[in-house]
């Protein structure tokens, strides 16, 4: 608008953080997602790892919620709150380092498809087609089960079941952005592929990106649990959300407690970056907002 | 809800500034809307008046953002809440306010006594359904007829808009935008209806199919002897179609009259400027005289008068004091101090002496 | 015809095809006209009509399918990449939409330095910011504006950083394409004043491309008149409208509504609308809604027969019709 | 087989009025993979066929030898014993159980190469008339008579087997319930065998139901809609205890669980370090994690304390971190050492590799667990490839529970995944399991399970205890140590 | 329109060979011998060697492969290497377990979802608006396997209305199902409110209500049925998504579908079973796909037309 501009001078990221700080459940999913990668960063502050994370005690197995132990022991007689923050640890890199894997993986192959030729976009998405075809949460099974239980299979598998989806919302994403009439501008200016790429292209469809980067960080801290709960996950006594809920279900009945929270932790995880996600969505792009 | 009192004790024919025809069939007075954003509020109407006499067709111009569609919706109660907002002002139409029918009553005046064309023909229509149930559609919705009856009437309509029957199950996309916005206005016309708001129905059309519809439109008027309140930004089309015109400048009118009374004698300075930035086809000029500036920011609106910020005759009291419409002879209505002898601007009077 | 020397761009027999699910799209079939310099060609015609495909052809954003396209005596259908580059600091587009020719995520100040960057025509920033700067108050943009970014911007301010990115490598020529029809009157008026200084100061070529047939009166030395990719009509804009040969510009005139009181519109009525550009059936396109239309019409394709003082027109019964009493 | 006095109780009380049930519902934990017992030795299937088929001689619940199909049998010498079989004895399909059908299902056994370890040891098998039997082992052998009692050795009719998959999809036995149906990882069907030698059983039919998850067939069993259910979860137990409706056995099983070492690698094969594992191993806390309690110790004997020759605290290792870690200095290793922990993917092994590794790293071992597919685990560890790695082995018989932890011929696959035997100790146990003097074999077994827990190749620590739960209505059922429980003899009351 | 639905099925034949080829080296590829699984604790390297020969491994990958498809083209998937079965008869067992739960639970997100969603978007920030949308929230960010055990505790072991494993009656589908619907039934709602505010926002709703029509009708004939080509796009996929998350319910509730058994052969390496599994999985989800692009030439004519112009 005309008169903005005597206010004060904004970037385009500036622009989205105020749109993002308007939106209250997307400030209340940052609020959450700070506090679990703050008590992450600092768990050996509070938990110590050998003494509180993995230390046995047959005399503490499956004390219910107390003042010691806030959220109760498990079955080897360990503190769940020390397990789950210290989960925190496992759960939050892997998913990152997935999403990071397949986002530049994905988004490379996603731009490769919706700029280079008509051959090389339906050699790409025939192969992705075929990976979507396979449910991805299948997908990542098959994978680790295949490969062996490790950290880095794990990150392997659910990188890979998360590479197709990125491809195609970075080349639909492309595809649209090619046509814009900016994109011809440059060109009428002379600008490299290269620089049309980078300058151009990239920098519009971050929006998408980083929206479907934010969702799928939680869709990969839902498979690690998956996998985890299915007997696929990181090896003990590696404290790790999904395994701890999979060897506590059998203590289930009479110790509701050793499930309960490792379950809820997943799902505030899940929600702070589902609602982080949301609220990126709308003021990335201010069109899907009323 | 003080409004409310103001509202019921309000007679139709009111104290209106100016004079009114007898037959006046429709009468906005003092309508303010406004829009509530996250951010802002948009003052998109501001106290504005509007008669439309019977069987008489208004253009109604102006820039983009002046309040224009916002003053239509209005009428028919259909501005998106949220966020818009009618806070004040009533609409008179035949002897009942709109902003105070039952949702019940105005459904039953929606597309049978007054009926809407919109701007953008490419989505006015619903994609999904043939145009012809579209046209069916209202006139179900209010008349009895039978389906048979309804279908063979929506085919008339067609007809009578120029396109074939057998077209009649065909979907919109399969139309081109001057026949989609044939559909529209065969949509509106299809009960018969004694007021059309057409909202700049052929800015999206390429010229000659511009000229197709406005004529259309025309033929129609005479045919139907309906009222219309045609919405443009383009003052050739107004001059062409329409028998009054208003000017219209962020969310209220500065100038009205008939089309001799505006587009011989502009008064008002934005109306004049309007008419130096189109080229003529006539005359062939080295240089436009533009208007200075641009439209004021809706949100934050100038004091006294919205234009004075652009007006090269503008004097401190401008900027002071709001405006009232006053007299230029005739029906011819003003909103500018210097026409009421506040201040001199013998400049501005040389100009509408001059006139064109 | 004019002075050979003075011609900066010629266009001979140009052709585009695109391919479509269901034919042949002749988005440009068979078009010659020539500018010369300091000139305003005015391009008019029907959405879709190819327009903004000539322009794009010039500018060699799109591959020809046949023709050329002589710029100063140098044919750009043959250019190579090398040569595509170096002819940018001559040729330059304005384009039609304001909003959607600006990379959201770039400053205005990176907006028009962007070519002088890329064809390495300043040294240093500081260089480069008084040149974005001397631009920006050229086309009348507030120097405060250089960290702004466009959506900050209204549509006039926004067209005018589209003109100051066109002239930042001081061109010869610029095609501009529609660039003040999504623009408000008032602040069209204020575009087209600006252009007319520019051409006036640096003795700029302009083709003008619009719909707009009072803009184009206003603007044009020269108008072509276009119908479905193929020119109808061209004349010096006085002539053209002195003595309309061509059915079809007759049409187009007659359909602009005077904004006058006492001028009743006369349109020359046209039967059914624009029609497919895919697989045109030979003969004269306009034909099918020609009110004159006779049997010879179709069948053959026709050129542009010259009717003397540079006015062209391609209709087999031009100069007949006059007589008509429907015509003119 | 089948519990040999069931018979009687279940002609009393099996039919006391129309109201009694007569079909059980029996949640099991695996689905099995076949219906035919000599394909492979799972514990899911056995507990299926074992209702199906009886063996020539079986073990009651309380591990004492019973005859079977065979009424009566004389051993003749060292290598040759000779089977009298029940007259009379007739197949689900009506025809009746000879002399050719033993032979067949025993070779047939023997051919099998996913059952055939434990029968390898049989030289000839001949019919001397349509009741008798006669088997001679390869070598002299005196524990023929426990592995005949296996499931492996079930008795099947040969007229029904025209191929292993129809056999698969319709199996004929001899034994109390005849098949029905089988849905893949679904239920499988029994129906009473009214013809039955010992008599027709009280429950007519019999629905096994694959329920995977312990707190599942707890649930079942409290809504009733599971009559009886396998292998509860320990703290399930607990809370079953506290339901009338619900009754709840438990009894010590024949398999014992162990801390394997390999001793081919270093620094295992230092018996120093061994022993110091030993030490540093609480066996108590880890029956208490893993189990709730609900074990045995294991008292440093690989035998299972119902069998023969068990002899338990031949050298005792007694939890002693400090004594650990001097060994380990001793053994070079005063700050420990980092090494591997494989377990399989099932709860117990898991927890236990929990347990053990926590209990190593006070001794300053630290060890990665390493978890795999069952399968996998089983050839990888008979590969040799392991360091550490959690097993359990069920036996009913010294010879075959020693054979295949310490004997040279059992390395790798055959149960000697520890990679650790002496021709002394080989010797004696081919002497021990040759004798026909008992008390110089129960001699023999003692010395062996000295040496052994001196040389601590593996830590045996908990005999695992069975468990199931009932409707309190369920009456006569009896858990079996070998884990494929009699259904035979189970009643509504 | 059938040549499109016959070209889209001929080019599930590349996408199937595709997925049976991945499956198919995943299996071959990596450490674990089927042979090792089906021998168990003990056996000999005789048996291990007749038993690799009976099986067919002995042959090289590319052979195994291709022989495999021959004989799958020709309706033999081979027996399981677990159980001796045929692949079809262990499939056939458990398929239609899966699919019933799948479909149940999707028909159940589908009913619940949309109408909720439609409610939300025609009463934006309404109490029912912000109470689904929360809700739609925490279905989103629910892992169902551990809402599974939530709903065993309380409605099977606290309250018994409903059993919690594989049994005979209607009840038993219950608490699975549910399951398994919860998070489709939050993205479908959440889905259905955006495209809806999408579509109440457009020109032709404003047109319908300009006719007199009543709101009603003007949401549910103008209105959801333009908004219905993302919904229907998010049951296709949710409907993928289920099927893939059954495995995780069906371990829950012991149900014994095809994702449970799938699970169990892969990791026993039981490559007939779980190539035939994922084959018939990823031809179930692309039949979904294509009858959601029938559907959307049913609900869109401007799709229709595009199909009718790809046929010529
Ligand atoms: N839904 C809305 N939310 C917020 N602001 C709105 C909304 N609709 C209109 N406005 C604002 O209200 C003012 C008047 O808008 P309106 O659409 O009535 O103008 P108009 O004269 O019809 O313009 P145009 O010629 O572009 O159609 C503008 O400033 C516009 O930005
Ligand atoms: N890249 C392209 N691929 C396929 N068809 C195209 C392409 N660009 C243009 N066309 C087609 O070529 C024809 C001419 O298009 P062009 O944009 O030149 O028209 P125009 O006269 O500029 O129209 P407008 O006034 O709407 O801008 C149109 O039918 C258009 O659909
Ligand atoms: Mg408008
Ligand atoms: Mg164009």
């Amino acid at each position: 608008m005309a008169t903005d501009v005597n206010k004060k001078k904004k970037s385009q990221a500036a622009a989205v953080w105020r749109r993002l700080k308007k939106n209250k459940m997307a400030i209340l999913g940052l609020v959450i997602l700070a506090l679990i990668i703050f008590f992450a960063l600092f768990a050996n502050f509070f938990f110590d790892y050998d003494t509180m994370v993995i230390q046995q005690s047959a005399a503490l197995r499956l004390k219910p919620p107390s003042a010691e132990h806030w959220l109760g022991t498990d079955e080897v007689g360990r503190d769940i709150l020390a397990r789950i923050v210290h989960g925190a640890r496992i759960s939050l890199p892997v998913a990152f380092i997935t999403i990071a894997i397949a986002t530049v993986v994905g988004g490379l192959l996603g731009a490769i498809a919706g700029y280079g030729s008509k051959r090389v976009d339906n050699v790409i998405m025939r192969i992705m087609d075929v990976f979507l075809a396979i449910p991805s949460i299948l997908l990542s099974i098959a994978l680790v089960a295949a490969l062996g239980t490790s950290m880095t299979n794990m990150v392997l598998a659910i990188s890979i079941s998360n590479i197709p989806p990125f491809a195609r919302i970075v080349r639909s994403a492309v595809l649209t952005i090619k046509n814009e009439e900016y994109i011809e501008a440059a060109r009428a200016i002379g600008a490299s592929d290269k620089r049309i790429i980078l300058k151009h292209i990239l920098p519009n469809c971050m929006a998408p990106i980083i929206v479907q980067a934010t969702l799928s960080i939680a869709g990969s801290i839902l498979a690690i649990a998956s996998l985890s709960f299915i007997g696929l996950g990181i090896s003990p006594p590696t404290p790790e959300w999904g395994s701890m809920l999979s060897t506590g279900r059998q203590y289930f009945r009479a110790a509701w407690w050793v499930c309960a929270f490792p379950g809820l932790a997943i799902m505030l995880t899940i929600l702070s970056l589902n609602l982080l996600g949301d609220g990126l969505r709308d003021a990335l792009d201010p069109k899907l907002k009323n | 809800m003080d409004d409310k009192k103001k509202l019921e004790t309000a007679a139709p024919e009111g104290s209106a500034p100016y004079a009114q025809a007898p037959d006046t069939l429709l009468d906005i007075r003092d309508l303010r809307v406004e829009y509530h954003t996250d951010e802002d509020v948009v003052y998109a109407v501001n106290g504005l008046d509007l008669t439309i006499g019977k069987g008489e067709s208004l253009g109604l111009v102006g820039e983009t953002g002046a309040g224009k569609t916002t003053t239509a919706l209005s009428v028919l109660r259909l501005i998106a809440d949220p966020p818009g907002k009618i806070v004040d002002g009533e609409i008179w139409f035949e002897g009942e306010n709109m902003l105070r029918a039952k949702p019940g009553r105005l459904r039953e005046i929606r597309g049978s006594k007054i009926s809407v064309i919109f701007q953008d023909p490419m989505t006015s229509l619903n994609p999904v359904y043939s145009v012809g149930d579209q046209i069916a559609e209202v006139i179900h919705q209010h008349e009895k007829c039978s389906r048979e009856e309804g279908r063979k009437k929506a085919g008339d309509m067609l007809e009578m808009v120029g396109i074939p029957r057998a077209r009649y199950d065909e979907y919109p996309h399969q139309f081109s935008g001057g026949m989609k916005q044939r559909v529209v206005i065969a949509m509106s016309i299809a009960c018969s209806p004694e007021l059309i708001l057409a909202d700049e129905p052929t800015t999206a059309l390429d010229v000659t199919i511009q000229a197709q519809v406005l004529e259309l439109m025309s033929e129609l008027k005479e045919k139907l002897r309906t009222s219309l309140l045609l919405i443009t930004h383009d003052l050739g089309v107004v001059a062409q179609v329409c028998d009054r015109v208003a000017i219209m400048y962020a969310g209220e009118i500065v100038e009205s009259g008939t089309i001799a009374e505006v587009f011989d004698h502009p008064h008002h300075p934005y109306t004049i400027g309007l008419f130096g930035s189109i080229p003529s086809l006539d005359e062939t000029a080295e240089k436009l005289k533009p208007i200075r500036g641009q439209m004021p920011d809706p949100t934050v609106l100038p004091e006294g008068c919205a234009f004075a910020p652009r007006c090269p005759y503008a004097v401190e009291t401008c900027r002071a004091q709001r405006v009232e419409m006053t007299s230029a002879g005739g029906t011819h209505l003003v909103r500018c101090l210097a026409h009421q002898g506040v201040f001199q601007a013998p400049e501005l009077m040389e100009e509408v002496r001059h006139g064109r | 015809m004019a002075d050979k020397n003075d011609v900066i761009l010629e266009v001979r027999n140009l052709k585009k095809y695109f391919k479509s699910p269901t034919g042949t799209l002749h988005a440009v079939d068979g078009v010659n006209f020539s500018i010369r310099k300091g000139e305003t060609l005015g391009l008019v015609g029907e959405s879709g009509c190819g327009k903004s495909t000539i322009g794009r052809l010039i500018l060699g954003l799109h591959q020809a399918t046949s023709g050329e396209i002589l710029f100063n005596g140098r044919n750009i259908c043959e250019m190579n990449k090398k040569q595509l580059h170096a002819l940018r600091s001559d040729l330059q587009i304005i384009f039609q939409d304001p909003f959607s020719s600006l990379n959201p995520r770039m400053s205005i100040g990176e907006i028009i330095g962007e070519p002088l960057l890329i064809h390495n025509k300043v040294h240093g920033k500081a260089e480069l910011n008084a040149e974005v700067a001397r631009l920006m108050d050229v086309v009348g943009l507030s120097a405060r504006l250089f960290n702004a970014y466009p959506h900050e911007l209204d549509g006039g301010r926004r067209q005018r950083v589209g003109i100051a990115r066109a002239l930042s490598l001081k061109p010869q020529f610029i095609v501009c394409d529609e660039p003040v029809s999504s623009l408000d009157v008032s602040i069209q008026a204020q575009v087209l004043n600006l252009l007319k200084d520019l051409q006036a100061e640096f003795g700029l070529t302009y083709l003008f491309i619009t719909h707009d047939l009072s803009v184009v009166k206003f603007f044009s030395d020269k108008i072509a008149v276009m119908y479905l990719g193929q020119l109808v009509e061209t004349a010096d804009s006085t002539e053209l409208f002195q003595n309309t040969l061509h059915p079809y510009s007759q049409a187009l005139l007659s359909a602009i509504p005077a904004p006058s009181s006492r001028q009743k519109m006369q349109r020359v009525k046209l039967i059914g609308e624009l029609q497919s550009p895919i697989d045109p059936e030979p003969g004269c396109r306009f034909a099918k809604r020609c009110l004159y239309a006779k049997e010879r019409c179709t069948g053959q394709d026709l050129a542009l027969r010259d009717f003397g003082k540079g006015h062209f027109c391609a209709c087999c019964q031009a100069g007949e019709l006059a007589g008509n009493p429907n015509f003119n | 087989g089948g519990n040999p006095d069931a018979g009687s109780q279940s002609g009393t009380s099996g039919d006391s009025g129309s109201a009694v049930k007569d079909t059980l519902v029996v949640a099991v934990p695996d689905a099995p993979s076949y219906m035919d017992p000599q394909v492979q030795a799972a514990i899911a299937t056995f507990r299926v066929t074992t209702q199906m088929f009886d063996r020539l001689v079986s073990l009651d619940n309380d591990m004492n030898l019973v005859p079977g199909l065979a009424e009566s049998w004389d051993v003749i010498d060292d290598k040759t014993t000779v089977f009298h079989l029940r007259q009379g004895v007739k197949f689900h399909n009506g025809e009746e159980m000879t002399s050719e059908d033993v032979k067949y299902s025993l070779e047939r056994c023997i051919a099998s190469s996913g059952v055939n370890y434990n029968y390898l040891i049989i030289d000839t098998i001949t019919c001397d008339d349509d009741y008798t039997v006669t088997i001679t082992t390869k070598e002299p052998f005196n524990a023929l008579l426990p592995r005949l009692t296996l499931d492996a050795a079930s008795i099947i009719c040969k007229s029904a087997d025209s191929s292993p998959e129809e056999f698969n999809r319709h199996p004929v036995g001899a034994g109390p319930y005849k098949f029905v149906s089988w849905e893949l990882g679904g239920d499988v069907v029994l129906e009473a065998f009214e013809d039955y030698y010992k008599g027709a059983p009280a429950v007519k039919r019999v629905i096994f139901r694959t329920i995977p998850e312990a707190i599942n067939r707890s649930i079942g069993l409290e809504t009733g809609e599971v009559d009886l259910a396998y292998d509860l979860g320990i703290t399930d137990l607990e809370s079953l205890a506290g339901n009338d409706k619900v009754t709840t056995l438990t009894t010590p099983s024949n398999t014992v669980w162990y801390l394997g070492m390999n001793v081919q690698k270093a620094p295992l094969d230092n018996v120093k370090v061994r022993q110091a594992i030993a030490y540093a191993l609480n066996p108590q806390d880890y029956i208490d994690i893993v189990f709730s309690g609900e074990a045995t110790l294991a008292r440093n004997t690989m035998l299972p304390a119902g069998v023969e020759g068990y002899a338990p605290d031949t050298v005792t290792y007694d939890y002693n971190v400090e004594t650990a870690k001097a060994l380990l200095a001793e053994a070079g290793y005063p700050d420990g050492f980092a090494t591997t922990l494989w377990c399989a993917d099932s709860q117990v092994m898991r927890d236990s590799a929990v347990v053990i590794q926590e209990q190593l790293r006070q001794i300053g071992i630290n060890a990665e667990v390493k978890t795999m597919e069952q399968g996998q685990y089983y050839s990888e560890t008979g590969k040799g490839e392991q360091d550490l790695f959690i097993m359990s082995k069920t036996s009913i018989d010294p010879d075959s529970m020693l054979r295949a932890m310490y004997h040279t011929e059992a390395f790798g696959l055959s149960g000697n995944r520890s990679f650790w035997a002496t021709p002394e100790t080989d010797e004696m146990m081919d002497k021990a399991s040759t004798t026909t003097d008992k008390a110089e074999a129960l001699e023999l077994y003692k010395q062996i399970q000295t040496i052994v827990a001196e040389n601590v190749p593996l830590v045996p620590i908990a005999i695992e205890h069975l468990n199931a739960g009932m409707q309190s209505n369920v009456k006569g059922f009896g858990l079996y140590p070998g884990k494929s429980h009699y259904i035979y003899g189970t009643y509504f009351e | 329109m059938y040549k499109f639905i016959l070209k889209r099925l001929v080019m599930l034949i590349p996408v199937l060979l595709g997925v049976s080829f991945i499956v198919f080296s995943i299996l071959s590829f990596t450490p674990g011998d089927p042979v090792e699984m089906r021998l168990g604790e003990n056996y000999s390297e005789e048996a291990y060697n007749a038993m690799r020969e009976e099986m067919g491994l002995n042959d090289p990958f590319l052979v195994r492969y291709v022989k495999y498809i021959v004989d799958a083209v020709q309706g033999d998937f081979g027996t399981s290497y677990r159980t001796s079965n045929p692949v079809v008869e262990e499939l056939a067992a458990r398929l239609p377990n899966t699919i019933l739960l799948s479909v149940v639970a999707m028909f159940f997100a589908i009913l619940v979802g949309i109408p909720l969603g439609v409610i939300s978007a025609t009463h934006q920030y309404s109490a029912v608006d912000n109470v689904s949308m929360v809700g739609a929230l925490f279905g989103v960010s629910m892992p169902n396997f551990w809402l599974g055990l939530m709903l065993i505790v309380i409605f099977a072991s606290g309250l018994g209305w409903f059993p919690s494993s594989n049994f005979d009656s209607w009840k038993s589908i219950v608490l699975p199902a549910i399951t398994l619907s919860v998070n489709s039934l939050a993205m479908i709602t959440r889905m259905t409110r955006s495209s809806m505010l999408e579509t109440i926002r457009q020109d032709y709703i404003r047109t319908a209500r300009a006719k007199g029509l009543k709101e009603s009708v003007i949401t549910i004939k103008h209105a959801l049925r333009n908004a219905m080509i993302p919904i229907v796009t998010t049951v296709g996929l949710q409907f993928g998504f289920s099927l893939g998350g059954a495995v995780l319910v069906e371990t829950v509730f012991a149900w014994p579908g095809i994702g449970r058994l799938l699970v169990e052969c892969i990791k026993l390496k039981d490559t007939p079973v779980v190539v035939a599994c994922v084959l018939v999985l990823a031809t179930m989800f692309s039949i979904i796909n294509l009858c959601i692009d029938i559907l959307y030439a049913f609900l869109d004519p401007r799709i229709r037309a595009q199909y009718k112009t790809a046929k010529r």
